[in-house]
């Protein structure tokens, strides 16, 4: 396994390092392997240096899916009990 | 924590269980290999195993990068350490792996030898300069994660003109070991996988497209997962589909972090500063090709191997060890006569138990109390 | 002869001869700070009167880096973890004795301020330092300050708290939340360096523990979880009632900055180190009530029942995970040393 | 888990992590060889009831190189240090607590060898050590082992022996030869390696002093003359009772070895360290019945009295030498350092 | 202790002093310097100033090498062991002498210089040879005693190739300093110098007819001492008769150690190995010519001075310190408005009260409570 | 000062070392610095090595020395008694 984490860009100090945050953490990190980086951006933190950027919108779209499968899930269960009884 | 806690909602979790109950076929047996010990980590953590049908069976893989050093590369790392002129600097995680002797890089130090734990390689520099009169070596192990800040720091010093720095360079390359796990011959024994839990760290640096060719060479589904438990799931589910639906695709759960040419940066480092081996010993694997990087020439007064003339060690393994067929997934932790007495995490015989993420250790700090459950009914009925 | 220089000045191998500059360090420096009837006496040793009751004693050395933290230094630390040592036993501690190993080289400036510390926690706690020792290693034969803290103290009539009480039925409680001391001590870890809004959680708890064994004199016994954690110490107490335990996850109270310092250093919060919470076991019947007093003591605020104790030959300490699961709370193995994977 | 390896294994931090190895190390070394009710108990602390009477307690931080000598070894000499420093208050030590600070590669089989020695210790002086701590320094941060044991005792009724009691006319004894232990580790130290016929006195002195204040209750204060030897430890006496003090080096038990070590290393016996001897000062009435008392014990077979309290305002401890002058005998200044001028 | 008890034997001494007694001129002072520390040390230690009349007065001598050190030469011992690479060792002695700044070989130790105490001067070989990787300095100091001994050593060193050991050479002449005294300017102070009582263990060395330029340039009578105190109870007994006579001569007292010519082995092998400095700095006594020694060329690859490049020091004195004085003579150490408070042996501020061989140092210890007594009936009277 | 003792050479061991004792106390001494030592001499003994042979005689005579003195003294005091009395 590699340890990582998202953490959250709190302010670029310069081309190298950002101060990063996470659950009330800070804590100054390598941004060096990354290109365009803006305070707020999270990223994937391991080793002290963050590796990639961490898509929002595709975090929001995995958790979406969860939660539809849970609807789906319901329904199964809904159906299979009206069955049932 | 965001991004981490919504993926270990337990609601969700049963929900996703319930999918995969639902869609399994009950005919047939779905054997799945996490590659990656942050899986193995996951999947003892939060009790997944428990979540699922048992004709899905998880196979624990050999990504862990302290269970599959070799004892020869380790035993070369406290010889380099009991050197009176060096301090050696590594990750926690390497420092209480036994080598020959059961001599651990923790025990060379309790006998005199410098060694220091490192949280991040930038330290190492940091080292090197406040000991001008040490030489400081950087004993670097890792997947892909761990590659490119090694890269970085040795980029640096050769900026700096750091004389007394060096890295002792074992980073390691993960589709290798894929291809290596597929190519055992058959005198390894059975080898059944009908599917592979791909990296999620090591992803967002690689990106899916290293997976593509499992899939086109050998049939083989993959889905990159996150090292949430959700995630775990969701590409269980995944890769349930594909089976049943005949597919063998790379696919993507933990795409928030993964694409599909992942960091061309830190890729472009690494290919700077590295090259392939032409082969590597994987414990447990056995020699595997391209396996492996090595320090360029462009970089060789920053290699270890090279200042210090290092000659290749082989390290005698544990015979009664079954870490090797653990790693090809052929056996379980609990088939090892050794598991849990005397080998535990306090005192690990075998690689597999030294890091947290080495399957037996999941199992003895995780799985215990199942088996421990398991006997108790076999006593009863 | 001149006055200690506790501005530039430093211990030195003459500090611990015995002679004049030794008696000038424990005059100008601990019998000054510790101010009693027992030190000003100039024994070696100290009498005194303690109430009727079965005596306890407790002893801990105490070695830490950095010796100054966010919340505390080993000074303060050195008080606060005997006195409840003392305390566990359902105590209420009367006296401290502290041996003190400095090194050669180290500023006395630091060690007035620790000495200072530890005055302050004994008289915020009430318990003088009677007696002492201080001797003093040459250079890098020690490291910085090592305190041995020694205490007794005296148990009130009926109790008889010991870690081999609990029952299967009994509930599990903590009296606040984990792994504050751990993370703050890592977090000034060179190399590591984050920032926290935590500081370390030491403190005394006779006076909680005093409240608490008033109501429910029925506890069965009470532990500080300190090295090796909660985890850790709920095994010690497993074993040593030879019962098993079963813990819930989600009843325990971590705070969000000792998850997030776990998760990136690969830590599992179960085993970080605390100074100033306690464990309770106590019967079914009373869980309640004890959580109820708890909850009306300042140290107590954020107290839990966070599992109940169990049949098990095997002694085994589990935990439902929040997500749902069931996994090992196995004994700690080895240091927790941060990791990459 | 494997058995710990007392042949050739080290002490590791993991044995201070507060897990699993730390608990085996208590278990397979120092409970097994301590081995009393309290510590099988397995808590934190030592609960225990002390006879009636006035409490004492002392503690004290052993560091000594080398760590094993003739006549003991570290271990030893921490049960007897503390055992005595409680005893000098006219007490019986009842129990001990014992503090171990390790360093990293330490080897077990000294370890072994020095709680064995300890466990000895305890048992011959009928004190058992009833609680107690371990921690693990990194190597280069400790020097082997340090211990730090604390006592407590009971004083008799009606004792009240203090410093700060020694009252003009009232006579000065030992209880028998001084410089013998200091004397014997010196012989050790490396480059200066001699040989001679003795060993360290350390011994528990409480039999002798139970005799003592039986016989002559009277006694104004005991106290054992080790860091600083006899001329400092009585400096602090006269210091602490505002008195002077006249000496008479003839009867000043010095063995010839202890002598010539002192001649040959510039040192005076006078500030060798001692650890098992005592002073008394009794008033001179009862001097003589003391003496006998002290002479009718084993320990006490050379005991002799050495001097007189006296009115000094200046606190002075003065001594007629053997050859006929009279000289001061001053605090230690500065550690005594072999010289060659 | 065979030639040691029947020396301190207090009966015997009452007689000798008895005789001293019944000889001395009462119309006269008698006023002899002891040149040597041993006697400072005897006198004090023994009580012999009760013994005498009160018109014999002893002047405490210079004969201590840790007192007369300058304090730019500890600078540079300091200044050496400061270096990382720089073991220093030395007696005992010298280890807690306050230099610039009061610091000391002792604090520097605690402030982390390498610094050793050695018994014997063949200790220092030894940690050469121990430490491999660093550079031993053995920082010699004494008077003719010790240096023969330092010869050996050097010699040794150089037999064994030992290329990381060398001396940091301070050894001083006594004769030079006995000539210096006697050569003191009108404008240092009154010098009213009856006799000498020579050196015990230097006269081992160097011979008693060292001493005969004294009686023959400036007739000053010396009468070389033991250090015991019937030997020096007896030689003041001597010196009171050759002044009663009228005689200025060498004798000797010491005769069971020592000889006219010394000893002559080890006087050629210091010669082997020294030359004479051109000039030594003596704290109190200023630059004394030809009264210390230097590493000849032949052994320079051992001298610290030249391999460490080592630049000549001058060190701050206190002002306030009447060292110089009581040096000469000329003054008494409670004549220093510093001595007992602030400058105690604990806190030395000047050089004579850092040894206890040192004239403040043995006043300190051993005559205090005769200043007290002394004062108390001042007080009464 | 120099700080020296005399001992007794108990051994000789080889050409620069010897046992020597005194008191009850034994040591490796260098013994370099003298020719012709025998088992027996004393010696003067000063930071490990030995510098001079003592001479058993001389001390013989500067104590013979001392106690014709105490007669003398004696002799004085009876005859100043005799005068006084
Ligand atoms: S239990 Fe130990 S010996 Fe057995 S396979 Fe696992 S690591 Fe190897
Ligand atoms: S008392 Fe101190 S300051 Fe005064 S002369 Fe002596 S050494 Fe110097
Ligand atoms: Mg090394
Ligand atoms: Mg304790
Ligand atoms: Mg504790
Ligand atoms: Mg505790
Ligand atoms: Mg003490
Ligand atoms: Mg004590
Ligand atoms: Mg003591
Ligand atoms: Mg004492
Ligand atoms: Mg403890
Ligand atoms: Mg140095």
């Amino acid at each position: 396994m590699c340890l990582a984490i998202p953490v959250r860009i709190e302010e670029l100090l310069d081309e190298q390092t950002a101060v990063a945050c996470i659950g009330g953490l800070r804590k100054t990190v390598n941004v060096a392997l990354l290109d365009d980086l803006k305070v707020g951006d999270y990223v994937i933190l391991h080793v002290g240096f963050a590796l990639q950027k961490l898509d929002e919108a595709e975090a929001q779209r995995s958790l979406a899916l969860f939660a539809e499968m849970g609807q789906l899930a319901e329904a199964e269960r809904a159906a299979l009990g009206e069955m049932q009884s | 924590m965001k991004y981490v806690d919504e993926f270990r909602d337990g609601a969700t979790a049963r929900q996703i269980a319930a999918r995969i109950a639902a869609e399994v076929d009950p005919g047939r047996e779905y054997r799945l290999m996490e590659f990656c010990g942050g899986h193995t980590h996951a999947i003892f953590r939060y009790g997944i195993p428990g979540l699922l049908p048992d004709n899905v069976r998880l196979i624990h893989g050999p990504g862990c990068p302290v269970c599959v050093m070799p004892i020869g590369r380790l035993d070369m790392a406290i010889e380099l350490a009991r050197r009176p002129e060096v301090i050696l600097c590594t990750y926690g995680d390497m420092l209480r792996v036994p080598a020959s002797g059961r001599v651990s890089l923790l025990k060379a130090r309790a006998e005199g030898a410098a060694v220091r734990m490192l949280y991040s390689p930038v330290e190492a520099l940091k080292l090197a300069q406040d000991h001008p009169d040490k030489q400081v070596v950087f004993f670097a192990i890792g997947f892909e994660t761990t590659t490119p800040p090694t890269a970085l720091v040795i980029e640096q010093a050769q900026r700096l003109g750091l004389a007394n720095f060096t890295v002792f360079c074992n980073h390691v390359l993960t589709p290798a070991a894929m291809h290596a796990i597929l190519n055992l011959p058959e005198s390894a024994g059975p080898l059944r996988l009908d599917g592979f839990l791909g990296p999620a760290h090591v992803s967002t640096v690689i990106g899916s497209a290293a997976y593509e060719p499992f899939p086109a060479q050998y049939g083989t589904p993959v889905v990159i997962a996150g090292f949430e438990p959700l995630d775990v799931l969701q590409a269980i589910l995944m890769l349930v589909r594909q089976l049943n639906e005949g597919r063998a695709e790379v696919e993507n759960e933990f795409t928030r972090a993964v694409t599909r040419e992942g960091n061309l940066k830190a890729k472009a480092l690494c290919e700077r500063v590295f090259e392939t081996r032409e082969s590597f010993e994987w414990r447990g694997l056995g020699a595997v090709p391209h396996s492996a990087l090595r320090i360029r020439e462009a970089y060789a007064e920053l290699d270890a191997e090279r200042r210090f003339a290092l000659e290749q060690r082989t390290g005698l393994e544990n015979k009664a060890c079954e870490c090797p067929a653990i790693l090809r997934g052929a056996k379980n932790p609990r088939d090892c006569k050794l598991f849990g007495n005397p080998c535990t995490p306090d005192n690990p015989l075998g690689s597999c138990m030294v890091s947290s993420e080495g399957a037996c250790a999941a199992y003895y700090s995780y799985g215990r109390h199942r088996e421990a459950a398991a006997q108790a009914v076999e006593v009863r009925s | 002869m001149s006055r200690l220089d506790l501005k530039r000045g430093t211990v030195e191998m003459i500090h611990g001869s015995g002679g004049r500059a030794s008696a000038q360090l424990v005059a100008e420096l601990f019998a000054r700070a510790f101010r009693n009837e027992w030190l000003d006496q100039g024994n070696d040793q100290a009498q005194f009167d303690l109430p009727p009751g079965r005596v306890v004693m407790a002893t801990d050395s105490h070695v830490i880096s950095p010796l100054f933290f966010p919340g505390g230094d080993i000074g303060s630390l050195a008080v606060h973890g005997t006195i409840n040592d003392v305390a566990m036993a359902g105590a209420r501690p009367c006296y401290l004795a502290a041996g003190f190993v400095l090194e050669e080289g180290f500023p006395l400036a630091d060690l007035a301020r620790i000495v200072e510390s530890m005055a302050a926690a004994a008289r915020e706690a009430g318990v003088p330092i009677v007696t002492g020792d201080t001797k003093v290693v040459e250079r890098g034969k020690g490291d910085g300050v090592f305190i041995t803290t020694t205490g007794v103290g005296v148990v009130p009539e009926g109790l008889r708290l010991s870690g081999d009480q609990a029952r299967p039925g009994d509930r599990i409680l903590v009296s606040g939340s984990i792994g504050d001391h751990g993370v703050t001590i890592l977090s000034l870890r060179e190399g590591l360096g984050f920032e926290a809004d935590i500081g370390s959680d030491s403190q005394a708890l006779h006076g909680l523990v005093a409240a608490m064994v008033e109501a429910v004199p029925q506890i069965r016994c009470l532990r500080d979880p300190t090295r090796g954690g909660l985890g850790n110490t709920l095994n010690e107490l497993a074993q040593q009632s030879r019962v098993g335990m079963q813990l819930d996850e989600r009843t325990i109270p971590v705070r969000e900055a000792v998850r997030a310092a776990c998760e990136f250093l690969g830590l599992d919060p179960l085993y970080v180190a605390n100074e100033g919470k306690l464990i309770a076991i106590c019967p079914a019947e009373h869980a309640e009530q004890l959580l109820a007093v708890m909850h009306a003591h300042p140290q107590g605020r954020e107290a839990a029942i966070v599992g109940t104790v169990v049949e098990d030959p095997q002694c085994f300490v589990q935990m439902q995970t929040q997500f749902g699961g069931n996994r090992m709370v196995d004994w700690l193995n080895g240091e927790q040393l941060p990791r990459i994977c």
